[in-house]
């Protein structure tokens, strides 16, 4: 209640006492709450927050008093860094669920790993963030070498895609999951057309769009979030490009749709996210969701659950190891890691030795109407 | 001897022949006056000869040796400072190192030698700051020295152009309406400043001014400019009889008060 | 009458105090002068009247009526004009643009061509360069502009900062010439001069300050045979 | 590799004619401020963004009571860019009498933290308000204008492909074409201009000639606010969506493209602004085909860039600045 | 009040006595405290304290280096926070590094320039580069990456590479002035972010957006250096030799000639003074420490990649320099210090309480204006209101003031001895 919270104003903003909170366990979420991709930011945080609302009962009983500590990162590595120096600081916290950006989750995560605090990524797929087999990075989504030779696979064979033309956004992640898809491609035989890059935060990219017209490909192939995105497939369509048109996870979210309008038809998406509603625990969660927030989920709302929910896991088996009583953050980040098969609304999660999910899957998603969530077309697992 | 000669100086702006074949020479250790009506040129002569407007056509030689074409720090380093006629002092900066940055291309401490802040160039500050400090009081300002220059008084600020220009360490020094916004009072007290500078630093000293009493006490020689032209040349009594000069600029009345 | 008067004005720039407790008084018609060396505070005297700088204390009354603290645009709609101290033309506009903007506030077009015709009278040199910009006109001609910017304003008080800085002998006998003929006229005058002798020769009363204060005051005529006044000024 | 140029040209013109004039207009209002102050207004891109949001909110007002149906979208155009413009150009004039009048005398580069201040300030209240109402800050409003016309360039020359253009292509252009005439006829003809001019070079003095000064200086804030303010709208009808970040990269092109054209003169913003989203227009098209893939549209920028520094060498004062030669 | 001020002004002791007691009371709270950013941040207010006393700058210079060398890291080091705290004292370091060298660029002669973060990312790039493996791709030569041993050779590449493109963005300098030389100087800073974030092709140089992960760390005697508190003293020692080398140029030939230059070019010039050569090496020496902090950054970071040095970078640069008061040393470091602590520090610290506060119930807001969401809202409050409370800078710029004394002692006169002669013949004959 409420003369708890009241210690913790103390602890967090620099006050005096610190002791007096020792049963208290942080959990920080670090992603971009202001700046051009706070949407998809904040329903990372908003779902970490639900699945930690849920679990302060059961820990309660363990003794132990859960609490929040929402970071902004603004999508701007160096500001991870720093606030990922102090998350390492505060002795309470004990796992990271963030980030949304690879860029920043890279150099972040290498302090993450000098504290050994547990991080779990809902939303990073570039290769980078767990190739560097650090000890304390995991991630529920899958890899960017996964997610571009599948949707290039389901746009050569299925869409019968020969020539492609490539559209990036000049970011880690843009860049990176725009280049696994064009390998993916060219190994099944299609050929490049173009591999050109937009600025983020502009709102007119005809003159790419003029290329991709005197090109004439069968397919374009968008990597980067969906605010360009959406409009890139309004000018597209407006310049009279009919083909269809791919991107990434990126794209996966309602706002796509808003920028896009009716221009949005024919367009399909990989995504690392399943269809939170198909389920029943989904649709529940979307209800919960909806209810607390006011706010329709979005694409990684569940995927932030869910990473909320296996740090909790690999807790909470930290803290029976540790026979009920505090355990350290090398203790948590170990269990975090040894999780297996646990079962979240939006996937289920076992870690391999890399700190990759082993269950990660990659979902296809078509647009035929300016609806969000869009129709699912195909879904692809690692093995 | 000529230490400055000009020929067939000519400057145009557009259409407006500013300064139209002009020939004159300076001669070392003279002081040298020249006046004309407002817009005669004698502004853009000045500029002309210190490298900061480029003549239309003509020579400048000084000491025999051309410079036009020279940059304006160029022509400092021949030789020869200015005055500005609108004040163009460093106003934030104090009254000192105004004199200071005239030693510019006295001092010698390079980049490196002045972050490792070896001694030599300790030296050198401390000599130069002396130097400017007595340049201060040669011109009577130093009582200003650690104001900034912009809270001068006028007339004090004139004053502080010229110590900045003797800082230079002129050959040749060209004042332009020193005695600008000056009482007679004070013109006469720098008319003795300037009479002193050319016997006791060796300068030769060319001058624009309206000030009819100061240029017919000190000068030696008088060039008269009208519409770009040189319209006269010579002594002070010659001027002050040149009927061209009384109608185009001294006026009946002038005349008889300058004389 | 008096048309404008300086009641124990005091003004300071920052920790400076540059008018310390100034009086003075210009009556209609008249023409009245300041003078005093380098720094005595003339333009301060001018600036303040004028409201461009506001006095710590004193009080300001034009016409009878207190202009102490009105804004300077304000003061001159109520028929001050002031020549400042270093001509500041607008060097970006024309010559005749110039010579609008001394006319703002005059809405009739008739009117401002008949004050131009004027301007040119006095200073023929101005008509030659009307599409010149103001800032390439040497030193003199912005000072004939600048003073022939003033009379677009046919102001009730004129206030002139060393008019005769920088002009040729002969202009500046004219220059002289025209201030008496503008007072003839009827038009009021506030003239600060360091050419002491010709400004006290035309004007009807003078006052002398010194390092912000008054510390004489008397005919025009007077202060020209005062000994103190010809050591100081006239030497 | 010219043809390639070439059959693409007349819809990279257009594209980049489009650009260019919103850029032209933002740039007019950083040219009238900086003309009259001296002072780059860093909040402009700002004003701007939040006229598109004004604009925005209007139109899905008339839209949500039924007006649209019942109106010509003319009308409704003309309505929205009235009364954004009259909201921005009050806004433009608050942040003036706060941010920078008190500055007046301050040395200038101060106001550039104010400036900044207020950006910030902007782009959080109208997050705040979007994310209040709508649940989300990217905005996309009634499509206005949006049928395609197409323009048979091919038969005008072979070697040219056909190109189209959405509708609101023409408005924007005739808007801002309308803007520049007024505005410069404004500045250069009349008195008030005269008095901007005027006010710019020497502020003092110009209170000396009865001139009011702040008047004067709100009176530029509240044109340029109000130009930045309704290029905003034509701006969200042009391109649909709009967020609170838009006011800073576009801010930032008009900025550049009223120094090409020479800052303070009102033609060269609208000349800058064109020539820069052709410049940018074309690079994003031609730059692989040019130069043989090495570079890429990526590089659009760097031209764009590269070009204007080019153009300040060799004429330091912009393109139609006048060469302000100080008289010594 | 001011009688009060002016006492302790007068007496010394009492203000060693007072400055004493502060730094005693703030480090015991910080040595005793947990977490304090308070503590913290009054113990590094001392060194604001220590300026405004009228010490002699060597005994000034004594005390503020033991309380950075010593005191506050020992102090931090006791709590929990120690290396973040580490972490903040570094970044400001670095970023009063670069504020210094633009103030030399704006502050002192007079350059508006938007685009100084090329520098540091220069500087960033050149380590970052050789210290991983990206260099194999392009070198025909060598090993890389480069063993941390080489970052202290970086440090003067770094330095190097930047001031030569100092010079470099100084050639159009020479014709451009004002506000065109702002937007130059944007666009050149934009065009060095656009191209380090494509040089992937057609030779992968920069690894473009992606970025260069793994930047090997420095190593000294065989130790690693991994944590902030160990960049800590590296920035440490880089900063206080910028500040050396900052305050002798400034009263020097040099820093009068650019003084001269940002005040009148035409006079500066009639002075004798090469503007363009000014101009450049203005450029060339603030550069130059931006780079250095460029290959400090890359190895703290360990990860180098374009959106660190965006245009809003080299804005927040200047407005350091501007908030601390432009050509004044004092205070562009308080300048810079003071926005990265508030950037970094405390309006995280700020953000994180309101947002306990509304998750803990006690008050509640809508989540549009979630405090979480609220940092660039308070920066700009705050910048807004430091502007016009304090128009000039937090610590404005002061002319040096020279003693009278000492510049009287006039043995020749003038005529005689020094206008005639060079000022060196001088030296030679006065000792
Ligand atoms: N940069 C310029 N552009 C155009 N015209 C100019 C320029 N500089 C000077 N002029 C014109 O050239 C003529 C000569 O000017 P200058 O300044 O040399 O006159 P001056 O003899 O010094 O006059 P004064 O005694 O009034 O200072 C004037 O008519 C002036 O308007
Ligand atoms: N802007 C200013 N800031 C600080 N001090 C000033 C300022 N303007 C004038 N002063 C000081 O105020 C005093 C009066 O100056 P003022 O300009 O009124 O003198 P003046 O009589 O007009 O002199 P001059 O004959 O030189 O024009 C002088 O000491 C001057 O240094
Ligand atoms: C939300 C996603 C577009 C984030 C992306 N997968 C990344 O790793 O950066
Ligand atoms: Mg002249
Ligand atoms: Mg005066």
């Amino acid at each position: 209640g409420c003369s708890g919270g009241q210690k913790q104003q103390n602890t967090s903003s620099g006050g005096s006492g610190g002791n007096s909170g020792s049963n208290v366990i942080k959990i920080a979420t670090q992603t971009p709450l202001s700046g051009g991709s706070a949407t998809l930011g904040e329903s990372i945080k908003l779902g970490a927050q639900l699945a930690l609302e849920e679990q302060k009962a059961n820990f309660e009983k363990l003794g132990f008093k859960l609490e929040l500590v929402p970071y902004d990162d603004q999508g701007d590595p160096k500001k991870g860094v720093a606030n990922a120096q102090l998350i390492g600081a505060d002795k309470q916290i004990y796992g990271v669920v963030g980030h949304l950006n690879s860029g920043v989750a890279i150099p972040s995560s290498e302090i993450y790993e000098k504290y050994s605090i547990p991080m779990v990524s809902p939303a990073n797929t570039a290769t980078d963030v767990t190739d560097r087999g650090l000890k304390t990075v995991n991630r529920i989504c899958a890899r960017d070498d996964f997610q571009g030779p599948a949707g290039a696979k389901f746009a050569v064979e299925k869409l019968g895609a020969k020539k492609i033309f490539i559209i990036q956004d000049k970011t880690a992640y843009g860049t990176g999951l725009a280049e696994a898809f064009k390998k993916g491609a060219e190994e099944l035989g299609a050929q490049i057309l173009g591999f050109e890059g937009i600025t983020v935060g502009e709102k007119d990219f005809n003159g790419v769009l003029n290329q991709v017209l005197a090109k004439k490909p069968d397919l374009v192939y968008f990597g980067g979030l969906y605010t360009e995105g959406g409009l890139l497939i309004k000018q597209a369509r407006d310049k009279g490009i009919t083909v269809p048109i791919m991107g990434g996870d990126g794209l996966d979210s309602s706002t796509l749709v808003q920028i896009a309008g009716d221009a949005v038809k024919n367009t399909y998406m990989t995504s690392t996210a399943g269809l939170a509603t198909a389920t029943d625990a989904g649709r529940q969660f979307a209800e919960k969701y909806k209810q607390k927030f006011g706010k329709d989920i979005e694409s990684y709302s569940a995927y932030g659950y869910d990473s909320m929910g296996v740090l909790l896991k690999g807790l909470e088996n930290a803290i029976k190891a540790n026979g009920n009583k505090l355990p350290t953050r090398q203790q948590v980040a170990e269990e975090v890691r040894k999780v297996q098969d646990y079962q979240g609304v939006a996937t289920k999660v076992s870690f391999d030795e890399k700190g990759d999910n082993k269950y990660a899957k990659i979902y296809i998603y078509k647009f035929e109407e300016a609806k969000y969530p869009a129709k699912l077309e195909d879904e692809v697992s690692k093995q | 001897m000529s230490i400055l000669t000009v020929k067939n100086l000519t400057k145009q702006f557009g259409g407006l022949v500013a300064n139209s074949n002009i020939n004159m020479e300076v001669q070392k250790g003279s002081i040298t006056a020249v006046i004309g009506p407002n817009g005669a040129g004698k502004t853009t002569f000045f500029n002309m000869v210190t490298g900061v407007y480029q003549p239309t056509s003509g020579e400048i030689l000084l000491n025999n040796e051309s410079i036009v074409g020279l940059k304006p720090h160029q022509v400092t380093k021949k030789g020869i400072a200015r005055t500005f006629q609108n004040i163009r002092l460093f106003g934030a900066i104090t009254v000192l190192e105004n004199v200071m940055i005239g030693m510019h291309n006295h001092l010698h401490g390079g980049l490196f030698s002045t972050i490792l802040n070896l001694p030599r160039v300790r030296k050198e500050e401390k000599e130069a700051r002396k130097e400017a400090y007595r340049l201060l009081e040669y011109v009577g300002l130093e009582s200003f020295f650690n104001e900034e220059a912009r809270n001068l008084p006028y007339g004090a600020q004139r004053k502080l152009e010229i110590a900045r220009a003797l800082a230079t360490k002129p050959k040749v020094l060209l004042l332009d309406e020193p005695a600008a916004g000056m009482n007679p009072k004070e013109t006469s007290e720098l008319t003795k400043l300037i009479y002193n500078m050319r016997a006791e630093l060796d300068l030769t000293i060319v001058l624009i001014e309206h000030d009819m009493k100061l240029v017919m006490e000190i000068s030696e020689h008088i060039v008269v400019l009208d519409h770009g032209e040189k319209i006269a040349e010579g002594t002070p009594d010659e001027i002050r009889n040149n009927e061209k000069v009384i109608e185009a600029y001294l006026g009946k009345g002038a005349a008889t008060t300058a004389s | 009458m008096s048309l404008l008067r300086l009641e124990d004005i005091n003004t300071f720039y920052g920790g400076i105090h540059a008018l310390k407790g100034i009086s003075l008084e210009v009556n209609e018609g008249e023409i009245v002068t300041l003078i005093g060396s380098n720094g005595a505070g003339k333009s301060t005297t001018l600036k303040t009247i004028s409201g461009q700088v506001k006095p710590k204390s004193g009080k300001i009354l034009y016409n009878g009526q207190d202009i102490t603290n009105t804004p300077p645009h304000v003061t001159a709609l109520s028929g001050i004009a002031h020549v400042p101290e270093g001509r500041r033309i607008f060097p970006r506009l024309t010559v005749k643009e110039n010579l609008e903007m001394g006319a703002f506030s005059v809405k009739d077009k008739k009117v401002i061509a008949e004050r131009m015709e004027r301007v040119f009278h006095y200073f023929p040199r101005i008509k030659e360069r009307l599409q010149q910009k103001g800032g390439t006109m040497s030193g003199g001609e912005q000072q004939m502009l600048a003073i022939g910017r003033a009379l677009m304003m046919q102001p009730k008080l004129l206030m002139l900062d060393e008019p005769s800085m920088g002009l040729a002998p002969i202009i500046v006998e004219q220059i002289f010439e025209i201030i008496r003929e503008l007072n003839e006229e009827g038009m009021t005058i506030l003239l600060v001069e360091q050419n002491a002798f010709q400004a006290l020769q035309i004007a009807h009363r003078g006052y002398v300050i010194q390092t912000g204060e008054i510390v004489m005051s008397g005919l025009g005529q007077e202060l020209l045979v005062n000994e103190q006044v010809r050591e100081a000024y006239l030497a | 590799m010219i043809n390639e140029v070439l059959h693409t040209l007349p819809q990279v013109l257009i594209d980049g004619l489009t650009l260019g004039a919103v850029y032209a207009i933002v740039a007019l209002g950083y040219t009238m401020v900086y003309g009259i102050l001296e002072l780059i207004n860093f909040a402009h891109g700002e004003i701007f963004m939040t006229g598109a949001f004004v604009g925005t909110a209007i139109l899905l007002t008339f839209a949500g009571v039924g007006w649209m149906a019942s109106m010509p979208a003319v009308v409704a155009l003309i309505l929205v860019l009235i009364i954004t413009s009259v909201v921005t150009g009050l806004l433009g004039m608050g942040i003036e009498r706060v941010a920078y009048r008190p500055l007046r005398n301050a040395p200038k580069l101060i106001t550039l933290i104010t400036a900044i201040g207020i950006s910030f300030l902007l782009q959080d209240i109208v997050r705040f308000i979007a994310e209040l109402k709508k649940g989300n800050y990217i905005l996309t409003g009634p499509s206005l204008f949006s049928g395609q016309i197409g323009i048979k360039a091919s038969s005008v020359w072979s070697g040219f492909n056909d190109a189209s253009v959405k509708s609101s292509f023409f408005i924007v252009i005739v808007v801002a074409v309308i803007m520049m005439v007024t505005l410069d006829f404004f500045i250069n003809k009349t008195k008030w201009g005269m008095a901007m001019r005027a006010v710019a070079q020497d502020r003092e003095t110009a209170a000396l000639m009865t001139v009011n000064v702040n008047k004067v200086i709100a009176l530029t804030f509240f044109i340029g606010s109000a130009l930045g303010g309704a290029t905003g709208v034509l701006f969200a009808i042009q391109y649909g969506t709009i967020d609170p970040y838009i006011g800073f990269i576009l801010g930032l092109k008009a900025f550049t493209a009223a120094v090409l054209g020479g800052i303070g003169n009102i033609r060269g913003a609208m000349f800058g602004g064109v020539l820069l989203g052709v410049l940018e227009m074309f690079a994003a098209a031609n730059l692989p085909v040019i130069s043989n893939g090495i570079l890429g549209a990526e590089y659009k920028d760097v031209f764009a860039f590269a070009i204007l520094i080019i153009v300040l060498i060799f004429k330091p004062e912009g393109l139609f600045g006048k060469v302000s030669v100080e008289k010594v | 009040m001011k009688n009060w001020l002016s006492t302790i002004q007068q007496n010394k002791r009492l203000q060693a006595i007072i400055i004493g007691l502060y730094i005693v009371v703030t480090f015991l709270s910080l040595y005793l405290a947990q977490k304090s950013v308070v503590a913290f941040l009054l113990l590094l207010s001392s060194l604001l304290l220590l300026y405004f006393t009228t010490f002699s700058n060597r005994v000034k210079w004594l005390i503020g280096g033991f309380v950075l060398v010593v005191l506050l890291p020992f102090a931090a080091s006791q709590g929990e926070a120690y290396q973040s705290y580490m972490e903040v004292a570094t970044l400001v370091g670095i970023y009063i590094a670069m504020a210094l060298g633009l103030n030399i660029v704006v502050g002192l002669a007079g350059l508006l320039d938007l685009g100084f973060v090329a520098f540091f990312a220069l500087g960033a790039y050149t380590y970052g580069i050789f210290a991983t493996s990206q260099a194999n791709n392009f070198m025909p030569f060598g090993q890389y990456p480069l063993s941390g041993e080489s970052f202290w050779v970086f440090i003067f590449i770094g330095c190097l590479v930047a001031a030569l493109f100092g010079v470099l963005l100084g050639i159009p300098v020479l014709r451009v002035k004002g506000d065109y030389l702002a937007i130059v100087t944007l666009g050149f800073g934009e065009i060095i972010r656009i191209i380090f974030n494509n040089l992937d092709k057609p030779v992968n140089i920069t690894n473009g957006a992606m970025g260069l992960a793994s930047v090997q760390p420095p190593r000294l005697f065989g130790i690693d250096f991994m944590y902030p508190s160990q960049f800590y003293y590296i920035v440490l020692v880089i900063l206080i030799a910028v500040i050396f080398a900052v305050r002798r140029l400034e009263f020097s030939k040099i820093g009068r000639a650019w003084k001269a230059v940002r005040e009148n070019e035409i006079a500066a010039q009639a002075m004798g003074i090469h503007l363009v050569r000014t101009k450049l090496m203005a450029f060339a020496v603030g550069a130059s420490f931006s780079g250095m902090m460029g290959v400090v950054f890359a190895a703290k970071q360990t990860f180098v990649d374009p959106t660190s040095f965006t245009l809003l970078e080299s804005i927040t640069i200047l407005v350091m320099v501007i908030l601390g008061g432009m050509g004044s040393v004092p205070g562009v470091i308080l300048g810079a210090a003071l926005v990265t602590i508030l950037n970094l520090q405390v309006l995280t610290e700020l953000t994180n309480w309101l947002n306990q506060l509304s998750l803990n119930g006690v008050i509640n807001v809508p989540d549009a204006l979630s405090p979480a969401k609220m940092q660039r809202f308070i920066f700009g409050i705050i910048l807004i209101f430091f502007a016009l409370y304090r128009p000039q800078g937090l610590l404005p710029a002061k002319n040096p003031a020279f003693d009278e004394d000492e510049l009287k002692n006039t043995e020749g006169n003038l005529v005689n001895t020094s206008v005639q002669k060079e000022a060196t013949q001088h030296v030679h004959l006065d000792r």
